[in-house]
């Protein structure tokens, strides 16, 4: 048993924690609500001193051509994007987009992956559909042979990073009734592909996502990652590596937030004295410091089963994602309050970082979702 | 013992609703309802027709053109009015500076201000916040010194709320120096157009420009702006604080915004089974809803003394903090219900635009209103300030 | 719209209420855990001047021979009792007892109702079974027709004042399967009948049970109360108020425990200064005031329409429940953790009433089945 | 970054298995299963087995007759214990009183009362806690007078658990009135046959007579058995308070407690299904679980630092408020799923009899335990002194 980092973990934080904190500003210019110039929904710049870095190579194993790739690599890199506010898309690009073309593309499909690597390439998965909520095998998006063509016909909802993307990861059914985990392939996709139209808008908590309409959207049968109607297994893979990132991710964030409040309560004068004297602050403080380390716990238990069974991974990543939706609820929540009116100011940090941490809850499964998923994998 | 209206009210309940079936307008009420911001000029029309009505005041005394309605018939109209999704009245004028004037203002004040509430040619905005003060209101620096015929006017207010759509604000000022925190503060209203009033906008973590810093630079206000005596302005201030609270549970507010939640749920599929008939989010709902049952009959036991001329005590304190709690958590179940399309943000689409939302109807406001919301329990007295009175009522000890 | 007393309910408040504090001492008398002198579980001294005061008879309408009897009757009677943490089976004898043979029973069987009215007799519903859980329609007893005999045959659980209860009201199915609303009796059965067994104990919070079994228990067919197989409408009212009443207490048991706390942090001394100067313990006992007034508001609901419409009456019982089975628990523990190890101890008062407070929560249905019944009546 | 354990600690734990298999008396096991007590023969009975093993003092150095094992084999130890439902060990004289024996005794005193604790010769109680102290206890009053050979002890204490077993205690007396708080307090050893000495049962809420009042008139107790040097008491005193914490967080407690629970739901019908199928009862059963298995992780944390040696810090509070917080929780859904039965109170099924319990199994002590374990976060430093605490570190403020 040991719960320090590896000597590589500890470099890949103290190198990414520092080059974040010295570009603070170019991180938080690209997330201004509604600012026009900020087309990407990131700062291009940035992406690539983070490829640089070496940190998206942490993110793959090197049989993909990356240098590691574990569960405490994802969470190492994501603990500190998520401390930062950063909402550069490594999870979308490199985690679920790089990630899916490792698991299923050939050889030829697989060179993107260098070039994700690199930081030359942007992905994205269009895989959630508007009635499909949290639920992965939800696929009515279809896919259908029509002699050397494939064509794909639906509807794709709030793809982040789609306008960004040089290509697209479609998923579309082949076969099988919509929540049927057979029948589902995924296509590779280039965004100017005629037959797919992107209505592009920013999140709540920065980037940008769009709505994606596939309208006989033709492809060659080269464009389909691995086997038809076989998928969903790397889908599961991909997404599970994804809940544990974000899960790291919404850690961090929580972790500047309760640090934020810390300071504050120091600093901030009321009624003649610090109001971090102020028992009752005191205590929620207090408790907010108790389940930030619950909350880290958890992102520990998903990261160091992410390679264990199905079943044991289902059941700890639902665990840490529940407990982070509540955890990070709270601490979003009772760090705004104990900030009084500063930190409903668009231009103050934890504004946005609050934001972070209680958006998250809506990908991959929400709070509730996750206990009901825990709930049948205890029982099962 | 008897939780019924009497016959009267439900008489006035129908008025209440025959008026709104009639004279709200649809586009209105469907901007309300998923959310949408009606923006300066639909605010301005609904004030309009109520004006129209009658109904603009219903707080004022009869001779100066309001409804004089009692506790009940205000909340009957309120909880009629939430149910149609009717905008909110910008209470400025109309409920917080009005009472004022018509208790403390002169004859002259009252002749002039009064009726351009009504008509809306004056906006009104509050300038009492002050940037470090926070509850902390009795030390604030906005300093008014007396030369001749004006006072000249330095300092800045700030979370002005409207203020951008303002023409006059209603300020607290300090004009003795020397005195205690609370004394030497005087009552002043200040028309927007005097030079050396720059307001800036202050956007909000979801993106609204809602509230505002006001900033004076040797601002000329005249000698009869002052209202009462000088050096007096805490009294009415306090007035002011404590008069219109009958809304403060705004129970109609979370009963709409429960409607709303269980609309959207109701649309939204999971699992195979509408996210209505999910025990845990169904859990989370009846929670919520029980609450608000709860919280509607404490109101009405205060209204209901209120209209039998009893003074809210510590009651009002307990309902804010526990009216904010379930609002709150009303927000938070929207935007549960809303699921991934809860992320986007599209401003066109909360700024009145006819477009139907991306994702379930008022998914795009769900998580900006979460996110602007949690302002209820920060700001009109934090609900920490709200706990420390219950204590001090309850327990006699200090802060 | 009108949320005063009556002056008849005022004045039965007043005197009840007196009553109550001046026996405080006889009224506990009867609580102690394990006290083996105290076979019927309540002072029968007090029980005789509970009913000379009138107390009995306000829980019954002028119909049935009393003088009230309305929800705000039920509960003006149960919050004093609760309040002074009293656990005489008003709820037992009276309210379902009493009440039972008053909605079912003939001319003769209702003239028990005068004595239990009189103070001279006493009552006991034996209609939870080990495995009823809260069902009120999960009845396995059966009643068989012999001839001119009917026989008994069950186990009934947790048998409230059956040991001083000169009748047990015994419900069977004489059809239908258990779960069924059709088909269940009640039965009016002398204690010592043969074929009945009391294997009596105490409870937690003060009182006693017993449970029964019956075993070819054989009665005549006057025994039963109302037609064969139609309990279940009466046993729904009886519940009912029984609810109500219950909800009442259980408020007037949590005003009792913040009175107690409230002056526990006033006088109570700790590193020089009384302890309600403390702010976060201030903060906390504001809370627990909120939520006392939520309870009170939700009592009044529940008695205010508990002679509306079936699905009303549901509504607001299964809210009230569930808002006091949450808001109880939160005053009992906080109560207790506020005073700290002197409330652990059986002879202060606070024990007692938390008890009570948190025991309720045990009968007709606890918090979460009171949430499940409301859900299930606002889809209806 | 390894959840894993090595080899040796998995050979360890496996060991400790066997013992359990082998030793473990059934009937001890499945009363403590049900919630029962034990009583004094049942404790001493499994203290002469853990010592017939070398297993009964895990943390004592060897040449005291310890184990010597490092944080983690305690770990792995007592969860074990917990999960085979071993009774616990009665910690006052073992885990308590002997670290301080053994850092700070004389060498007569080491040798005397140190093999006495493992034979079981003696039990130990504790006499800290005073009436009106509370969570401050520098402010007691037993006074200890020295008078030739003897100190004479006059004075009470309180909360002194299962003192009704014990024939010596160790007490924290009063020995320099004049000096400040903390300072002036002695350390002392007394015989509980000593005149003077009367026991007097508390009733704990749940019916358990579990602690005692012990009162001390004109005592006699030989200077010899002064620990250390007089006065410098709190120092031993703090020392015993933070040295003995690895298992502050209770988590084979919650364990084992968790699935009674799930045993428990699993047997109760509810609606036609097993409780433990019911939505509602399992998503709370899910958070406490999920919880559990968070802070089980935290608890690692902290121990694998400690075995390689690095002292707890504030994290040992957290852990006290979220474990007890757990615990507490665990209780309520015990309580939750006896349903009807939980009411009753049936001493002879709590105290060891072989009856079995009226409802599902466990339900005769689930509210018992329920009330019982309020003390969690009163005792032992309470929740809002270890909130203190924590806040002290990470703010710097006072209370």
């Amino acid at each position: 048993m040991n719960f320090d980092l590896t000597e590589e973990r500890q470099m890949l934080q103290d190198s990414l924690r520092r080059f974040l904190r010295d570009n603070q500003d170019g991180l938080r210019a690209s997330t201004r609500l509604g600012d026009a110039e900020n087309a990407l929904g990131f700062d291009a710049g940035i992406w690539g001193k983070l490829a640089e870095l070496g940190v998206i190579g942490a993110l793959f194993s090197e049989e993909d051509g990356g240098f590691a790739g574990a569960g405490f690599d994802l969470t190492t890199v994501f603990e500190e994007l998520g401390r930062a506010g950063a909402v550069e898309p490594l999870l979308d690009t490199a985690i679920l987009g790089g990630g899916l073309i490792a698991a299923l593309g050939n050889e030829t499909q697989k060179e993107l992956v260098e070039q994700v690597i690199g930081g030359e390439l942007h992905l994205a998965l269009a895989h959630g559909e508007p009635n499909s909520r949290y639920d992965l095998a939800q696929v009515e998006t279809t896919a259908q042979v029509e002699g050397d063509d494939i064509v794909l016909t639906g509807r794709k909802a709030v793809v982040i990073n789609a306008e960004a993307a040089d290509y697209l990861i479609v998923s579309a059914r082949e076969s099988g009734a919509a929540g049927d985990e057979d029948g589902i392939s995924l296509f590779l996709v280039p965004r100017d592909s005629a037959g797919l139209s992107l209505r592009g808008y920013a999140l709540l908590a920065g980037g940008r996502a769009a709505e994606v309409d596939i309208d006989g959207l033709r492809l060659s049968a080269d464009a389909r990652l691995g086997a038809a109607g076989s998928a969903y297994g790397a889908l599961k893979w991909a997404s599970n590596r994804a809940e544990v990132a974000l899960a790291a991710e919404t850690l961090g964030a929580m972790e500047a937030a309760t640090e934020l409040t810390r300071e504050y309560l120091l600093t901030r004068q009321q009624f003649g004295r610090p109001i971090g004297t102020f028992q009752a602050l005191q205590h929620r403080m207090a408790t907010l410091l108790i389940e930030l380390e619950q909350a880290r716990s958890a992102v520990i238990n998903a990261a160091g089963y992410l390679d264990s069974s199905a079943a044991e991974q289902a059941l700890q990543i639902s665990a840490a994602r529940n407990l982070i939706g509540r955890a990070g609820r709270l601490v979003a929540e009772e760090s705004i309050q104990l900030h009084g009116g500063i930190a409903m100011t668009e231009e103050y940090e934890l504004a946005h970082i609050a934001k972070r941490i209680v958006m998250a809850d809506h990908r991959f499964g929400d709070t509730d979702t996750q206990l009901e998923r825990f709930i049948d994998q205890s029982a099962a | 013992m008897d939780l019924n209206y009497s016959v009267e009210e439900q008489a006035f309940r129908a008025e209440v609703q025959e008026f709104l079936a009639q004279k709200l307008p649809k586009e209105m009420s469907d901007a309300i309802r998923v959310g949408r911001e009606l923006g300066k000029e639909g605010h301005e029309k609904w004030h309009g027709i109520l004006n129209d009505q009658g109904w603009l005041a219903p707080n004022w005394p009869k001779e100066f053109g309001g409804c004089e309605w009692n506790a009940v018939q205000r909340h009957i109209f309120e909880e009629e009015c939430c149910r149609a999704n009717a905008p909110r009245i910008v209470p400025f004028g109309l409920a917080m500076l009005a009472p004022v004037l018509q208790k403390f203002g002169s004859k002259e004040q009252q002749d002039h201000y009064l009726p351009r509430i009504l008509s809306g040619e004056d906006w009104w905005c509050q300038g009492y916040s002050e940037p470090g003060a926070g509850s902390d209101l009795a030390s604030l620096k906005t300093r008014a010194v007396r030369e001749g015929d004006h006072y000249v006017v330095n300092g800045q207010k700030t979370w002005t709320t409207l203020g951008q759509y303002a023409n006059w604000i209603f300020c607290l000022v300090r004009t003795d120096p020397d005195a205690k925190q609370q004394s030497g503060i005087s009552f002043l209203l200040i028309d927007m157009d005097t030079p050396g009033i720059e307001v800036r906008p202050i956007i909000l973590l979801d993106g609204t420009h809602e509230v505002n810093e006001v900033w004076f630079t040797d601002v000329k206000v005249p000698v009869e702006n002052l209202v009462g005596e000088e050096n007096k302005g805490w009294t009415y201030a306090k007035y002011l604080l404590t008069h219109e609270r009958t809304n403060i549970a705004g129970v109609g507010f979370s009963s709409a915004g429960l409607e709303a939640v269980k609309r959207m749920a109701r649309s939204q599929m999971h699992r195979g089974r509408p996210l209505s008939e999910n025990p845990h989010f169904a859990a989370r709902v009846a929670r919520a809803e029980i609450d608000l049952m709860a919280m509607s009959t404490t109101n009405l036991r205060i209204i209901s003394r209120a209209a039998s001329g009893q003074a809210p005590g510590v009651e009002s304190s307990m309902l804010k903090v526990k009216g904010t709690e379930i609002r709150q958590e009303i927000n938070d179940l929207a935007r549960r219900a809303a699921g991934a399309y809860a992320m986007p943000f599209v401003s066109e689409a909360l700024e009145g635009g006819n477009e139907p939302d991306m994702g379930p109807e008022g998914s795009a406001a769900a998580a900006p209103q979460y996110f602007n919301n949690r302002k209820l329990s920060i700001f009109g007295g934090s609900n920490e300030v709200q706990k420390n009175i219950i204590a001090k009522v309850k327990l006699g000890g200090g802060a």
